[in-house]
């Protein structure tokens, strides 16, 4: 079988190469771009304009991704773990029916409508002052990081939570059954036997949710025109308005390095969980 | 610890379905009950009602005299152990026993110590720290019924645990099991649907059919006077014969039929039969063959023909052709296929039953 | 049992009416406001508008993110197939490592990527030229509808080829040999025996994929600046520059159109797997 | 059709593990062959190996004289049935059952006439439109079974094919396709760890231990002549006695030991026996209770207590402890536990063993 096998290699590495080529070598390109000036010479000055102009950016845009996240987990963990130990049917019927809408609207028109909802006379304020929950005089616009995280979360929870109710769906009932008969309550058995055994789930949603809010360039750029605003902005800014492309690649750089820190904890634990077994 | 179970007029609905239609039994303090049935005859049902898992839409169900039919899982002094063990893979061996201690709120060195003593009980000494996926089924098995034994429950609900055990295997932990309730004199009630565990295992067998008790009794008394044609071809008296009689004083006269020679069988009848058509059922390891023209004045005689032969080990089975019907016998001898033969029933390994008692 | 479930019932109706109302007010209002003027009267005009000006633009995005779903589709049941039928484990190592990649990289940088690399003097054609596949003068730009397909499939296959190498990982391994036993060759067990077994994870990928593409605005804005342009663009247009919310929320409600029609048919064949069971 | 299969010293790895450690092996043309062994013995990979799915390491698989080690699955003229049946979900019952002919492109109607003709065999006539996920789990065999039957081919790969079945329907299947196959007259190599399917099933039965054979015969051999302590455990002869003994002419001497009493065994010894220690196996139900100060000078005899007893229908098993070994013995009467007894175990009943082959 030894000869087979290896001419079967040989007979893959070209499509293999295509694949490598397509998939890695315009990133490595873009890369290395970060790392060069106009006349292709080795420079680190795009990063240091980079850091210069957009380090506060960069701590924003880390800050409204993890709060965001947090919130994300909170909630799909939430809407998990009732479409799994809720007991009215009815509750769950709807909840099912109601929460995965947002998954099927585009992030541009979630954007348009968060504008509209949040704005300082938008719909929100409008309907809170109508029941005499606040005045007019104390509204105030949350169309900046509050905006963002509200309609990142608003987006993204859907689609963890369908993804950690699917991996609460699949488990052994028998096992919620188990702690209920010793006596757990809802609560317990939510957090000490479900989270738990859909903790690898949780993790990638979570790890695709940090991906997808670090592409999005419509949410910041409609929702926060103000100063400080997101990565994406900025990059965004820097080639279609000043036409710098170092200083974008070096941003791009940095957006990269954040995702692979991601990308590193989802693979890690995917390994760790391997060697469990 | 022990508590007495009264099941009184039990009923339990699916939806539209009514799966329990009307169950009554009474479990003894310290008794191991066993719920023997084929699959959608309401004992995994009856069981989960038990537990609390399912809600009854009518009777009660008493502990120590206490209706607990709308307490929940947790206050009904029970502990289940689930067929699939239902062990938490992100916990320790002895995490998964001493969670139910954990959530007594015991201190947590109590529970150190009552896992170790659950643990040395069941050998699983020095497994404690163990991932639950690095056990054996057994061992699984084991855990399972640690984690059930630790809170110390009134009645331990056994889910066909197990029917994920390897055939040898399986042998050992029945009697592991049996002794251990019986030390411990907990109240067991154990789901199966295999006719030998539970006669192995069960102070009394209760054979559930359709969702109503079909009959009650100890494993002897099932096996060898079972009280309609289900629970014979159930406990594997599965070879049938219609056959036309009489009661004569303590004698049966039964008359020459299609398969049959006449012949009296000295046997009490069935209750208030006196003359008409009969089921008879009869175990295939009950019977033996004769020569196809031998006559026995005692015994219901079949004759016929060999149509298949295997030796399943110890004895041969065959199938004999009788007319229409055919029957499974073993004997102890090799014979040709094809050969005429006569099956010999004797007397007291026939199970009667009036004609209109069966269902087919 | 009925009162009390009937109660339980009530309990959650408050926290029912809270994500019905967090989730489908903000998306009902904004699209309330596709059917006024900026008095709040009803009116059609902003869809008059809208088809004036982007009907071209509404039928360019279509065909782009169509083509662009069938070509995920064809890579991603390609690398699927090749992770579970392919016989060389070093070729599937490689594979299975290389192909997730994408999905970790933000779309914006993607899209820098992308710019770099299909620009007229851009990595492609320049190495292409170096390897005399091609002449300077004949290297034309990718920056145009193209580059916008090939950078969403690039960064969704990936994402589709992970769900449905899962789901081909996840059949039972005897049905391929079943037909590998009967003499099905390779191509044959995809085509007709995996590909209708993982249908239906297929079907719900490319949907969330539509609904992503047409999401994003950073891949067009970036790629394609000339006429035609896809509605993201053209609702950041409206909306950032020239202030016109209506159009915007008209141009949202078409969007919405549309991925509403590929919610519609995920719900559908969802419903129809379930009651084939 | 039919062929003869020959396999000759194959071996077989996983990476670095070597599964089959030479497994020679010839297969008459229409004979019913079972593999029988517990998990991990190498029946799968052996019955993988000859289907194709495995490349064997050393050795040469022959149908019919020709080599066919090195042929893919599909150009060996073998077709399998899964154990998990795997019928593809996505086709009608006459769609899988018709996919191979497909395959071999055969026109559509000859297609279609064939696979009524399948289908009319298996007793599924007019399910052909079904789909699968309809169908019983019996109905699903049939139609696996009836997919492999379709290309006619000349041996047939059974790998566990009855383990997914009710018990009850299980043993109908089983004589089902023992009749099929003797009808059509087709080779058949069956794996499985149940040993009275085995038993039941085939014409010969192979004993797999550890990646090799370690008996081969029809089933009355395996079961009365085991050739080891190994086979003799697997084939139900559980009971082990050590024993001190001597050969003399016709007969064996036994001497007094810590739990048997001396004894003559009119039983020729193990070849090449002269002196020493013996190890005997025997099956519960071949041995009987006696009192316990009953002496029979031709059986052996263990005095004992009772410890244990249950009723697994027709006889009593008992657990009887003498010395520090316990022995389950099965006897038609009643005994109460702690009794004091003998168990008598005749001399064709007992199976010798130098104690050197005994692996404990």
């Amino acid at each position: 079988m030894g000869p087979s096998r290896n001419v079967s290699i040989l007979l893959i590495v070209p499509a293999l190469l295509v694949v490598a080529v397509l998939f890695v070598y315009p990133l490595g390109f873009s890369l290395v771009g970060a790392f060069q000036d106009k006349q292709s010479a080795w420079t680190l000055a795009n990063f240091g304009r980079a850091w210069e102009l957009y380090r506060l950016d960069t701590a924003f845009t880390l800050v409204i991704i993890f709060v965001s996240c947090l919130l994300i987990a909170l909630f799909s963990i939430a809407i998990g773990g009732y479409l799994t130990l809720g007991e009215s049917r009815v509750a769950k019927a709807i909840l099912g029916f109601v929460y995965r809408w947002p998954l099927f609207i585009p992030f541009i028109v979630a954007a348009q409508c968060m504008r509209t909802f949040l704005a300082r006379n938008g719909t929100m304020n409008m309907t809170l002052v109508y029941f005499g929950i606040i005045d007019l005089e104390s509204a105030q616009s949350f169309l900046d990081w509050r905006g963002i995280v509200l309609t990142f979360v608003w987006k993204q929870t859907p689609f963890v939570a369908l993804m950690v109710a699917g991996a609460m769906g699949g488990l052994d009932r028998s096992t919620i059954e188990a702690a209920r008969n010793l006596g757990a309550s809802r609560l317990r058995i939510l957090v000490e036997i479900l989270v738990p055994q859909v903790s690898r789930t949780l993790a990638v949603g979570l790890v695709l949710s940090f991906v997808t809010m670090m592409s999005v360039l419509s949410v910041p750029l409609m929702l926060s025109g103000q100063s400080p605003s997101m990565l994406t902005v900025n990059m965004a800014w820097r080639i279609n308005s000043v036409g710098d492309y170092g200083t974008a690649n070096a941003l791009g750089f940095v957006s990269y390095l954040m995702t692979g820190f991601a990308a590193w904890f989802y693979l890690r634990h995917g390994l760790r969980e391997k060697g469990a077994q | 610890m022990s508590a007495r179970l009264e099941i009184d007029r039990v009923e339990t609905a699916y939806g539209n379905v009514r799966v329990l239609k009307g169950v009554s039994l009474d479990v003894a303090p310290g008794e191991f009950v066993a719920l023997l049935g084929s699959s959608g005859c309401g004992k995994t049902t009856l069981l989960r009602t038990i537990a609390g898992f399912l809600s009854a839409t009518a009777g009660e169900i008493r502990v120590g005299g206490r209706d607990i039919s709308a307490e929940p899982p947790d206050k009904r002094g029970m502990a289940m152990v689930f067929q699939s063990y239902a062990l938490w893979p992100h916990m320790t061996v002895a995490q998964n026993v001493g969670y139910g201690l954990r959530l007594k709120k015991w201190p947590r060195e109590k529970i150190a110590a009552r896992v170790d003593e659950i643990l040395a009980m069941l050998k699983l000494d020095g497994l404690g720290a163990r991932n639950v996926a690095q056990l054996s089924g057994g061992q699984r098995q084991r855990v399972a019924l640690g984690r059930a034994l630790a809170v110390d429950p009134a009645i331990l609900l056994l889910d066909e645990p197990l029917s994920n055990l390897d055939a040898r295997i399986r042998e050992d932990v029945r009697h592991e099991i049996k002794a251990l309730q019986k030390n411990l004199g907990i109240t067991a009630i154990h789901v199966t649907h295999d006719r030998e565990e539970a006669m192995v295992m069960a102070d009394r067998i209760v054979i559930l059919d359709a969702g109503q008790i079909a009959q009650v009794g100890p494993p002897e008394t099932i096996y060898n006077a079972p009280n309609s044609p289900f629970v014979a071809a159930f406990m594997g008296a599965t070879n049938v014969v219609r056959l036309s009689a009489s009661r004569s004083g303590d004698s049966i006269d039964i008359a020459e039929g299609p398969g049959n020679r006449a012949t009296v069988l000295r046997k009490a009848a069935p209750a208030g039969f006196e003359r008409g058509e009969l089921v008879a059922h009869f175990r295939s390891e009950a019977a033996e063959l004769a020569d196809g023209a031998a006559r026995d004045a005692g015994a219901l005689m079949l004759p016929g023909r060999i149509v298949q032969a295997s030796y399943p080990g110890g004895i041969w089975r065959y199938s004999v052709a009788v007319g229409d019907s055919q029957y499974m016998v073993d004997d102890p001898d090799r014979r040709d296929i094809g050969a005429a033969v006569a099956v010999r029933v004797p007397a007291d390994a026939l199970h009667l039953y009036p004609a209109a008692m069966s269902r087919n």
